[in-house]
């Protein structure tokens, strides 16, 4: 009776497995498919969908940049480069450089972390494409602007909403490759003074 | 078995003294210095002795020490019936590395020595089928040594690519 | 066609180039097979096609930077590998981890341990021929995700531990929505196990083919979920207990001769694959007890901004879902790690492939990839 | 006035235009049955895909045209246009002449299947056989494509494949022939006058061949398992089994050849079921109505037509419905199973079948009691699937779509829907319903 057995057993064993797995994938005939079909069959941008820690593309709010380039300094990978001019006349510090090489970046999260006035911050943007490696590094500032002053705890300036500042500098995938212009510092005296840069290892 | 009853069987089998040695502030893990001609023995006994019985090679690494001009080989042991662990360090002279291979008394050690053949340029006598693991065959240097210079390009192929105009480094 | 026969003395072998690109090796892995007809003679492993030198990376990096590199050593383990990380770290600087950031970390890591898993699982009955489980236990892969995203803002390279703790804390809406998850996992578990575990086809497929007995297992460094498959009943978790372990109870299914298939031995294909179901569904069990139980307060200790721990090194091992991760430090005082040796399970798994390839058939070589679980990644780092 | 030469003779014309215009009718007829079968085969690649992605929760393709079902065009289209690749050291004449083969293997089988009373290419008297015979032709063009292609992955799929068709051409013809045997003859449809398969059998399904004793219900098991095999589908797809032999056979094949492979695959599915239609469940019968009532009124024929795709769309889903649950068979647990039990069960059901016809004469008491002892336990299995399918609905919760973020998607998980949301996890608590 053991050959019986070997040659019977697997036949039953297969027909009653077999058909209660035809009965689970039947029974999935009769449920709604979770497909999310983006990007364009969807009801709000998922920009919207990610959950409020989610680490996007970077982005700085300059108000509250104090130019202390701690960021740059706990970057692992360095991918972000701060110059910071200071007016020869007044002693006023400009910022005139901040760029982030997203094409670099590994979305860690260690740069937010180390900012003390929280003016980097991750946006919930992730549509980056574009054609040019080039447009990947995200030039922060066009004109100089005067450091900010570390703001008092309570009247912080009101904080754009997230993803408004970086989600005009991404433009769409097509748009061709314009390199960044000079930023000069505002010049009440005649002559520009010789630049020394701080902070931003190189 | 505590870490320091474990050295003295070790050094009762292997009847040489034996060092006992821990990291600066008494953190971290203690290790045993095993002189190298002794390495294999030393690791055969690990394995077969009754008390010991490490059957587990949990991990051979190496580590390069440029200032004392040598290349330690690191062996963590590891035995499931008694359940007690144990580090087991040698040393290799940085000019001419060759060490004794312990393939034969485990056989998971035979890649583990393969891979730091590979990076670190250790050679280890009567080792089955010594070969670069990780690299490729033609690869020149041994990277995970501290004077390693990364080559230009390999083969033609550029190995680091410029960062885009405008970007941080 | 000529170059094909190569002959090799008594009777001519086909020389096969299985990968890199393959569809069954995950990852970039390459196998020479000398078969004869269908039956292997030898499946020799070539890896490091995904060497990215992270060991070499780390002396490059400042302590904490190094964290984000630890996602990447295993990007199905991201939780686990920076846990190794972390804790050889906390062993050096003798640190004392508050109990919340305890509890988090196991809870993460049992979140990271079911996502593996079901990658894993889909795999294997993949590579045999049933795509449906894959897309199933993917789409409960998705949902981990996002609960993993919503609490550390990375669905795969999460970056979510510190050394000395975690980087962010839950509110009862996230244990809310792991509590709903859990509901919902633990009967599409029972549907997978009716839809394919028990099928005829697979068992037949994997019951009684590359059997890895216990002494092998040992001897080639096999661990976590391929070791106890050999029958070795070994788990960090409950035999070295590390994080909040030590409160958990949770059985660690090891196999046994005949489970669910009389024809099943041992050490088999099949009991590998049936191990990892039932741990999926132990996962389940202590995340419970950890919401459950989890205790309020600090989710840092303190930890100095610039690290230079103390000359010495230390080595932390982790119950990863492929088994144990270990992470050995070596510290020279100085701002930098001086080395950073990742033991990964991968690796040891992938050596005993040569060994039992003997006198398998090529799709058998294909079913013993899949069950012992490599990930080039890992196997490279 | 049955055949489409018997009114062409009825017209009366000179020899020489006679046989010109039969000439043209079979071309006509041939290339109206070989565009229905592409158009088919097309339709059933929407249909897998459809079927495919319903069961694995998602969507499959419903962008091009109504509901997707254009997307074979833009498939067939997109491989027309592809560079067709032909590998530098392939055996360039093989190559090339394989799918075609493979092709005629499949298509020119369409010739003897009844889509209706009339509506038959040619209802030639030896109809299975040709079909059974003309099938295998595949088995050439898939060895030459596996050989021509230079490839060792392709070499041992085109070896695989050969071993696999061959060795499953002997159950697929014992399961086709009890139905014959049933029958008493060869011909697919027929008609009163000279009765074929189709027509000896009833609308109803106590009169179909199927459920006229037990052997014959393991007989249409048989065939249909052993047809599944021919055709390379799962569990038996080792030829072109992605996980370990790449694509096969086809590996180097691209543009309008990989068409020709994957077009045949599809018509041979379609060519299966069309069969055991035939052969078993009654191809075009129309219930409760006898034959010449059926070949009075075109109406009815159309309704056979109707019925006759009907059934033929179920086996093909029961085909692709089988691809998305079955893991693949090992080559040599495929033979094994090919001759230690298909055979055998292939051989007794043939047996059994011959002793029943000879005991149970046409309508006496033993054959009613065979045919309820059959079609009552296939009815019974019918109903346990059925409650066995609500059951796995419940078990899991009837949808799956819980949007876990309220990212106010309908397709993800929605924790507060969740009927369980708001308490949290009871650390020893079991799930839902275990």
């Amino acid at each position: 009776m053991k050959a019986l057995d070997r040659y019977l057993l697997p036949v039953a064993r297969s027909l009653v497995t077999i058909f209660d797995g035809l009965a689970v994938t039947f029974s999935y005939l009769f449920r709604r498919p979770i497909t999310i079909q983006y990007p364009d069959r969807i009801e709000k941008p998922v920009a919207d969908m990610l959950p409020e820690r989610s680490r996007g593309i970077l982005e700085v709010d300059l108000q509250i940049c104090t130019g202390c380039s701690m960021c740059a300094k706990t970057c692992p990978i360095d991918c972000i480069k701060i110059e910071v001019q200071s007016e020869p006349t007044t002693k006023q510090r400009y910022l005139t450089r901040f760029d982030i090489d997203i094409g670099k970046c590994m979305f860690c999260g260690l740069c937010v972390e180390a900012c003390p006035t929280g003016a980097i911050r991750h946006s919930h943007e992730f549509e980056g494409t574009t054609c040019d490696v080039r447009r990947l590094v995200l030039h922060f500032v066009e004109s100089a602007r005067p450091v900010a002053k570390p703001p008092k705890k309570g009247e912080e300036p009101a904080s754009p909403p997230l993803g408004s500042i970086v989600r005009p500098l991404l433009g769409t995938a097509f748009d061709p490759y314009r390199p960044p212009k000079p930023v000069e510092l505002p010049r009440p005296a005649a002559q520009a003074a010789p630049s020394e840069t701080e902070g931003g290892n190189i | 078995m505590e870490a320091s009853e474990i050295k003295k069987r070790l050094e009762e089998l292997l009847s040489s003294e034996l060092v006992w040695k821990i990291g600066e502030k008494q953190t971290g893990d203690g290790w045993v210095e095993i002189p190298l001609e002794k390495w294999t023995e030393a690791c055969r006994l690990a394995r077969d002795d009754e008390k010991l019985l490490f059957e587990f090679l949990r991990a051979l690494s190496g580590v390069d020490r440029p200032g004392e001009n040598n290349i330690e080989l690191v062996a963590h042991l590891f035995s499931y019936r008694h359940r007690h662990a144990v580090v087991l360090k040698t040393k290799v002279s940085r000019e001419n590395p060759v060490a004794a291979s312990v393939c034969s008394v485990w056989p998971a050690a035979e890649w583990y020595e393969r891979e730091i053949f590979d990076l670190l340029g250790v050679n280890f006598r009567e080792h089955p089928d010594l070969r670069r693991i990780l690299l490729p065959e033609d690869w020149p240097g041994h990277p995970l040594r501290k004077d390693y210079q990364q080559p230009a390009s390999y083969r033609g192929i550029p190995t680091s690519r410029p960062a885009p105009e405008g970007s941080a480094s | 066609m000529s170059e094909i026969l190569q002959s090799s003395g008594e009777r001519q072998e086909l020389v096969l180039n299985m990968g890199p690109h393959h569809p069954s090796t995950h990852g970039v892995l390459r196998f020479v097979v000398h078969t004869d007809g269908e039956i292997m003679r030898r499946a020799v492993p070539d890896i490091g096609y995904l060497h990215r030198g992270l060991e070499k990376l780390a002396e490059g990096c400042s302590w904490a930077g190094y964290m984000p590199f630890t996602d990447r050593v295993n990007y199905l383990e991201a939780m686990f590998t920076n846990l190794a990380y972390a804790r050889a770290v906390e062993k050096l600087l003798a640190l004392e981890i508050p109990p919340r950031a305890q509890y988090l970390r196991v809870m993460a890591c049992e979140l990271n341990r079911i996502a593996s898993h079901c990658i894993t699982l889909g795999c294997i009955a993949m590579d045999l021929g049933a795509f449906t489980p894959f897309v199933y236990l993917l789409r409960e892969r998705e949902t981990i995700n996002d609960l993993i995203e919503e609490l550390c803002g990375n669905r795969i390279t999460h970056n979510y531990m510190r050394i000395g703790g975690v980087a962010f804390d839950v509110d009862e809406s996230w244990l809310k929505k792991v509590s709903a998850f859990l509901y919902h996992f633990e009967p599409v578990i029972a549907e997978f196990e009716s839809l394919i575990v028990a099928n005829e086809i697979l068992a037949k497929r994997m019951a009684g083919v590359g059997v890895i007995c216990a002494a092998d297992a040992v001897a080639w460094g096999l661990v976590g979920p391929n070791l106890r498959a050999s029958g070795v009943d070994f788990d960090l978790r409950r035999d070295q207990p590390y994080a909040a372990y030590d409160g958990l109870q949770f059985s660690v299914p090891v196999g046994r001769d005949g489970w669910v298939h009389p024809d099943s031995v041992v050490g088999d294909c099949y009991q590998r694959f049936l191990v990892r179901v039932e741990e999926m569904r132990q996962a389940c069990k202590i995340l419970r007890q950890c919401i459950a139980a989890l205790p309020s307060g600090e989710i840092m200790a303190k930890v100095p901004k610039a690290l230079r721990p103390p000359r010495g090194e230390a080595y932390a091992a982790v119950e990863g879902a492929r088994g144990e991760i270990g992470c050995y430090v070596v510290s020279d005082g100085g701002p930098q790690p001086y080395r950073v040796k990742w033991r990964s399970s991968s690796f040891s798994s992938m050596s005993i492939i040569e060994h039992i390839s003997r006198g398998l058939m090529i799709a058998d070589l294909v079913a013993v990839i899949a069950t012992l679980d490599v990930i080039a990644p890992e196997t490279d780092r | 006035m049955r055949t489409v030469f018997e009114y062409l003779k009825a017209l009366q014309l000179e020899p020489f235009w006679q046989q010109l215009l039969a000439a043209a009718a079979v071309v006509v007829i041939a290339a109206l049955v070989f565009v229905v079968a592409l158009t088919i085969a097309g339709l059933l690649v929407v249909v897998e895909r459809r079927v495919a992605g319903r069961v694995q929760s998602r969507i499959g393709p419903n962008r091009v045209g109504p509901l997707g079902l254009l997307q074979w065009l833009a498939d067939g289209l997109k491989l027309i246009m592809k560079e067709d690749v032909i590998p530098a050291a392939a055996d360039q004449p093989l190559f090339r002449l394989a799918p075609y083969l493979v092709m005629v293997g499949v298509f020119s089988a369409f010739a003897s299947v009844p889509f209706g009373m009339y509506l038959i290419a040619a209802d030639v008297n030896v109809g299975v056989l040709f079909i059974l015979a003309i099938t295998s032709l595949g088995t050439v063009g898939i060895l030459m494509s596996g050989w021509a292609s230079n490839n060792k992955w392709s070499l041992l799929g085109g070896i695989r494949s050969a071993a696999q068709i061959v060795s499953y051409e002997v159950p697929a013809l014992l399961g086709a022939l009890s139905p014959v045997l049933l029958a008493g003859t060869l011909q697919m449809s027929g008609t009163e006058s000279e009765p074929g398969i189709v027509a000896l059998q009833g609308g109803w399904p106590w009169q179909w061949f199927v459920f006229r004793n037990p052997c014959a219900l393991g007989a249409f098991f048989v065939y249909f398992i052993a047809a599944v095999a021919e055709g390379n589908r799962t569990p038996f797809d080792l030829p072109e089994a992605e996980s370990e032999l790449v694509a096969g056979f086809n590996t180097e094949y691209s543009g309008m050849r990989f068409a020709g492979f994957f077009l045949a695959e599809f018509a041979n599915v379609y060519l299966v079921s069309a069969v055991a239609t035939t052969l078993f469940f009654g191809g075009w019968q129309v219930p409760g109505l006898s034959l010449a009532e059926q070949a009075g009124d075109p109406r009815w024929i159309i309704l056979g037509l109707v019925i006759f795709v009907a059934k033929a769309s179920i086996f093909c889903f029961v085909i692709v419905w089988l691809r998305w649950t079955l893991p693949r068979l090992r080559v040599d647990q495929l033979m094994g199973l090919c001759y230690r039990y298909l055979l055998p069960l292939g051989l007794l059901c043939l047996l059994g079948n011959a002793a029943l016809v000879l005991v149970a004469s046409e309508g006496s008491t033993v054959d009613w009691v065979l045919r309820l002892l059959t079609l009552v336990p296939a009815a019974a299995v019918l109903v346990l699937f059925f409650w066995r399918v609500s059951y796995h609905i419940r078990r899991v919760g009837d949808r799956v779509d819980l949007d876990l973020l309220a990212r106010g998607v309908k397709g993800r998980f929605h924790p507060e829907r969740h009927r369980h949301y708001g308490k949290l996890a009871s650390p020893t608590g079991k799930g839902v319903t275990q």
